[in-house]
């Protein structure tokens, strides 16, 4: 496994996914649509750890650890995100960033 | 099983060479689709396509022998915060013919380009690719920190960041209800249409009472 | 578990809500349904038992229908006389809801007088709503529900039934529903012995009885052969007339017969009906029959003797003869508005029946000429 | 499997393939015969249904094709197979495709680490009861999509339905699991059904007890709560009566199937029996001891087996069929019992099903880990785990102690949540009442 596969090319993979995941955070009128980009980020988060686990230190535990708090993060950010985006909505009666801007004075 | 079968450690270039080509597919897949994910203008179809990502980053981690992470990927990202993520477009669905970027999308990607071009073309670029072998006999399985290790962490040097997550997920369940939670009255059951004229028609005399006592009062 | 106390007429259930039901009622429910599950191994006969499968397996299995079920109508007849209930009085047609019974009353071929029997009798099975109105008003108690439901067919034509189809005998019908023949019976027996005594000759015997109109048949000759010859000799026995066959015989008894109807065109308008014709045993007795009809009908006044019988002779020249001395007689007569139906004739063997016969023709056609007199 | 290939290629016709080449082929042979197999005996699973149900219902069901009407399904799969397909076209029309494919691939990947017999297993992962719910939990995505791709509100409410349910029920299904796991100490199907030998008693538990087979969980009151919980959570999953809302015919047609025709619906249809079974199998290996059963472990001991190479192939051929038939006769038996709630239950509203789920089955399942925890505690762990008082006793007395310190506590724990759920929901109902009394008084 790890003679097949180079680690740059893992971790390539990881930091393409984390750019389209910025991309589409910063970029995307829809809050779903952010909170989506945000979870691409997250997930090339976690291929980084559990590459560098695996190809580093594989008989050590932090990594994918690491990788599951993340997993956690994520569900616990998912949720309340999502929570928001509909509390959003029944108030804004709107789901884009740009007309979602009360705080602007 | 296909887990199963890269593991074998045959030592033989054709397995290497499936696991490149496996791997190529892989990643293809999971760029291709992030791709989708912030470029599609309908909004399911990039949740799908968020699902493919997801479902290509478990696989990946096979690949990488991370078996229990894997699971818990397909777990957690696509059996539960993608459900959320459906149900969440579903419940606020926006009208169509919206314009899908910002007004600023191109600095976002000027950003991004930039990020990936600046720190990660150089290395690229002046990178070797042959990787040394490692050390020791081929056909001896290399010892994988497994899910007992990972338990045993969990109670052991990492008590600490566990029980914050447990208490982060409490918040953010607690949380979670507090925000998106909707009045009783409302959510308790459907009314029909005469029920709630009925209830309109209360509530309005009940706010003039009120208000004709805070009158008196004054 | 479940109290039961009664108010009156009414039972209230009380199933005690809001103690401690930790799932004894789901359990109940199991209970039952696992019940019926072991109970339906067997099978279960008697409707007042719950468990047990209850399940007819049609093609194999049957239901006894009940007496009162009905499906489609259809026409009775007497199992010992062969005649048929119906009168032809057209009171199912007239109520039937989608009109689909047909009759055809039928006459006497003498006189022209109407006859209590229908000579053809249709109804449309595939338009029939099987109310039983039909049933219902029929005063003679002839037509009947029957308990057939296999009707299904893929020739929608089929389901026209003519009489012959729709014939059904009192014993079947007793067979299938005895208590309510036997609510009629006496009525309808009383009703159809009135019916049998004015109807002549074969009328009213049903159409699929080819047993019963020979026997019929044999029995009025035997009673015009007895006639004459109550005062001679004892008749003869007559013996069994054989059964028409397609014969070249037959073809020139048919060329006979088309050209006494030519005849009978020229001479008068009045409807010709094609004779009925019954193979003899030998020629003379049909040329004896033939001039000793045409004879009766010179002697007859205006009354236009229609071709007498035309029987097929065994050779045609004899039955051209006896045609052309038919067409003779007829076109002396004059023509009057009178129509006279052929007589049937017999087939006798022997030269006696057959003068038998043409005596019988020749009585026939003094009649109806007596009758075109009179009127 | 590959075993047996090996021995084919290399040893009978003597060609030598590389040992690549042989796992190759041997996980080709497994996945095709599983493949094979799952929707031909999902077809006869349709026809058992059918069979058993009429019984319930007094009737006989359906016996005119073929003899007891063993041809009936292959005729309903001519017609399925026959019928246009017919895509609206409103539809998402790619959506629409895939979404049958997402919700039946899933299930086929279950096979995946079902064991069918001593040794008969395709892959034993190390995380086999993980990965069984991890992809189980895949194919409510496909549920959103067809509901979605429809265009059709019966659709999308059916999807909503479904999905909600299913990711409602199978936090219950693996708490109930995770009791069973924290009893045998790993997540491998092959180590849960190798712990369930014994009489009574598990042979992990007490040593000296007699090796017949039937030292199954549900013997032990941790595992009769947990099999509880864990096979009203599966009904659910498997969207069978009473948690049957997300295609209540007389409320949503059929619901996210609705815009489904011919072959497409067949797939749903079929995804849905696969899953029973599926669970069926489940419940019987994990709370049962799948093919555990008086006889299989003696006669698999005889076999040959990488512990023992110097057994007789017959025993293989005898264990596995016996095993074999002990699984399917369990599993079996569990749709049967799937048929006959089926029978006896009325359809839950949506909010009853909810509350059922988080009110009354999770808490459930929460004290049955802690028993679980005290089951663990009494009967493996000693002074060095802080135990010392347990130190003296004989393995028997741990285990009747264990049994009878769960069994009162898993009890209490039922009664005491029945009763309060029973109250709640009287009191909603009551609230109900109330709110329409006021209405039509105000009216």
């Amino acid at each position: 496994m790890t003679r097949a596969i180079p680690l740059e090319a893992v971790l390539v993979v990881a930091a393409a996914l984390f750019c389209i995941g910025l991309f589409g955070a910063l970029s995307r009128r829809n809050l779903v649509g952010v909170l989506m980009g945000i979870e691409l980020m997250l997930n090339s988060v976690n291929i980084n750890l559990v590459a560098f686990w695996r190809y580093l230190e594989p008989r050590f535990i932090t990594g994918p650890t690491f990788a599951i708090f993340i997993i956690t993060v994520a569900a616990a950010e998912a949720a309340v995100g999502l929570a928001m985006i509909i509390a959003i909505y029944r108030t804004w009666n709107t789901v884009n960033i740009d007309n979602v801007d009360s705080l602007k004075g | 099983m296909a887990l199963i079968l890269l593991r074998r450690p045959y030592g033989w270039e054709p397995m290497d060479l499936l696991i490149q080509i496996i791997f190529g597919l892989l990643a293809a897949l999971i760029i291709g689709a992030a791709m989708m994910v912030v470029t599609v203008r309908n909004v399911i179809h990039a949740a799908l396509w968020l699902i493919a990502s997801f479902f290509a980053v478990a696989a990946l981690y096979l690949t990488l022998e991370a078996e229990f992470i894997a699971i818990v990927q397909v777990l957690v990202y696509v059996g539960a915060i993608s459900i959320l993520i459906l149900f969440a477009i579903m419940l606020t669905r926006s009208s169509e013919g919206e314009r899908l970027l910002t007004k600023h999308w191109w600095a976002a990607a000027l950003i991004s380009l930039g990020l990936f071009g600046a720190v990660l073309l150089p290395t690229l670029i002046g990178h070797t690719w042959n990787i040394p072998l490692p050390t020791g006999p081929v056909d001896a399985p290399e010892t994988l920190s497994g899910v007992e290790d990972i338990g045993r962490g969990f109670v052991n040097e990492f008590v600490i960041h566990f029980e914050v997550a447990g208490i982060l997920l409490t918040v953010a369940l607690i949380g979670a209800i507090v925000i998106a939670f909707e009045e009783r009255s409302r959510r308790r059951r459907v009314l029909t249409l005469s029920e709630e004229h009925i209830l309109r028609q209360r509530q309005q005399a009940t706010a003039e009472r009120v208000s004709a006592v805070a009158d008196a009062a004054d | 578990m479940t109290t039961e106390t009664q108010h009156g007429s009414v039972i209230v259930m009380d199933r005690r809500r809001g103690k401690l039901r930790a799932g004894q009622g789901l359990l109940q429910g199991l209970r039952v349904v696992w019940d019926h599950w072991a109970g339906s191994f067997r099978k279960n006969d008697n409707f007042s038992k719950i468990h047990g499968t209850f399940t007819v397996e049609y093609p194999e299995e049957r239901l006894p229908m009940p007496q009162a079920y009905r499906n489609m109508p259809v026409l009775l007849f007497d199992d010992e006389s062969g005649h048929e209930l119906c009168t032809g009085c057209y009171q199912c047609q007239r109520i039937c809801p989608p009109q689909v019974i047909h009759i055809t009353q039928a006459k006497d071929p003498v006189t022209g007088k109407m006859v209590p029997a229908a000579t053809e009798f249709i109804i449309e099975y595939d338009a029939c709503m099987s109310c039983g109105f039909c049933a219902e008003v029929c005063p003679f108690d002839s037509i009947k529900m029957d308990h057939v439901y296999e009707l299904s067919t893929a020739n929608r034509a089929s389901l026209t039934m003519r009489k012959a189809q729709l014939n059904r005998s009192i014993s079947y019908y007793t067979g299938i529903a005895p208590g309510l023949w036997a609510e009629v019976q006496a009525g309808a027996m009383k009703k159809l012995q009135g019916s049998i005594k004015r109807r002549p000759d074969v009328i009213g015997l049903a159409a699929s009885l080819t047993e019963k109109i020979k026997a019929r048949r044999l029995e009025l000759a035997a009673a015009a052969a007895a006639a004459p010859a109550a005062a001679a000799v004892s008749a003869p026995a007559a013996p069994a007339a054989p059964a028409a066959k397609l014969t070249p015989e037959e073809k020139a008894a048919k060329l006979a017969a088309m050209k006494a109807a030519n005849a009978n065109k020229g001479a008068a308008p009045a409807p010709a009906e094609a004779p009925v014709a019954l193979s003899p045993a030998d020629a003379k007795a049909a040329k004896l029959a033939a001039i000793k009809a045409a004879n009766a009908n010179k002697g007859a006044a205006p009354a236009p003797a229609e071709a007498p019988v035309a029987l097929s002779p065994a050779d045609a020249k004899a039955a051209k003869l006896a045609a052309i001395k038919a067409a003779n007689a007829a076109k002396q007569a004059e023509a009057a508005p009178v129509s006279v139906e052929t007589a049937v004739a017999t087939a006798p063997l022997d030269a006696k029946a057959a003068r038998l016969a043409a005596i019988k023709a020749a009585n026939a056609a003094k009649l109806a000429a007596e009758q075109g007199n009179n009127e | 499997m590959q075993d047996v290939v090996n021995q084919v290629i290399n040893t009978s016709f003597g060609w030598g393939w590389p040992s690549w080449a042989i796992a190759l082929i041997g996980y080709l042979i497994v996945a095709a015969l599983l493949f094979g197999i799952a929707p031909f005996q999902m077809l006869f699973l349709t026809l058992y249904e059918r069979r058993a149900i009429a019984r319930m219902q007094d009737r006989i069901g359906p016996n005119r094709v073929g003899p007891e009407g063993m041809f009936q399904p292959l005729a309903d799969g001519v017609k399925i197979f026959t019928k246009e397909d017919i895509v609206p076209t409103a539809a998402d029309q790619w959506v629409h495709f895939i979404a049958p494919c997402v919700v039946v691939a899933p299930t086929m990947f279950m096979f995946a680490v079902l064991p069918w017999g001593p040794g008969m297993v395709p892959v034993d992962m190390n995380l086999g009861l993980l990965f069984f719910f991890a992809i189980s939990s895949v194919s409510a995505v496909g549920l959103m999509m067809a509901g979605w791709a429809s265009s059709n509100k019966f659709a999308l409410v059916g999807a909503m339905r479904a999905v909600a349910q299913m990711v409602s029920y199978e936090i219950p299904a693996v708490l109930s699991l995770l009791a069973i796991v924290l009893v045998t100490g790993s997540l491998s199907i092959v180590e849960l059904i190798n712990y369930q030998g014994g009489l009574f008693i598990s042979t992990r538990d007490v040593a000296s007890v007699p090796d017949w087979g039937l030292g199954w969980f549900i013997f032990s009151p941790v595992g009769f709560l947990a099999f509880i919980a864990f096979f009203i959570a599966a009904l659910a999953e498997g969207e069978r009566t009473p948690f049957d809302i997300p295609e209540a015919d007389s409320e949503i047609v059929a619901g996210y199937m609705t815009e489904y025709s011919g072959m497409k619906f067949g797939l749903f249809y079929l995804a849905q029996y696969v899953l029973n079974f599926l669970l069926c199998a489940i419940t019987s290996i994990i709370f049962f001891g799948g093919w555990q059963g008086p006889g299989v472990g003696w006669l698999y001991a005889q076999a040959i087996t990488p512990v023992n190479p110097q057994g007789g192939w017959v025993f293989n051929v005898l264990a596995g069929v016996l095993g074999v038939f002990y699984f399917l006769t369990k599993t079996y038996g569990f749709f049967f019992v799937m048929v006959w709630i089926r029978g006896a239950y009325a359809r839950l509203r949506i909010d009853q099903l909810m509350d059922f789920g988080w009110k009354f089955l999770i808490p459930l399942t929460l004290v049955n880990i802690f028993s679980a925890a005290i089951w663990v505690g009494l009967t493996k762990w000693g002074a060095a785990d802080g135990l010392a008082f347990v130190e003296g006793w004989s393995p028997l007395v741990r285990w009747a102690a264990a049994f009878g310190v769960t069994l009162a506590l898993n009890l209490g724990a039922y009664l005491f949540l029945a009763r309060i759920f029973a109250q709640s929901q009287d009191e909603r109902a009551r609230q109900d009442d109330d709110v329409l009394e006021q209405l039509t008084n105000v009216a």
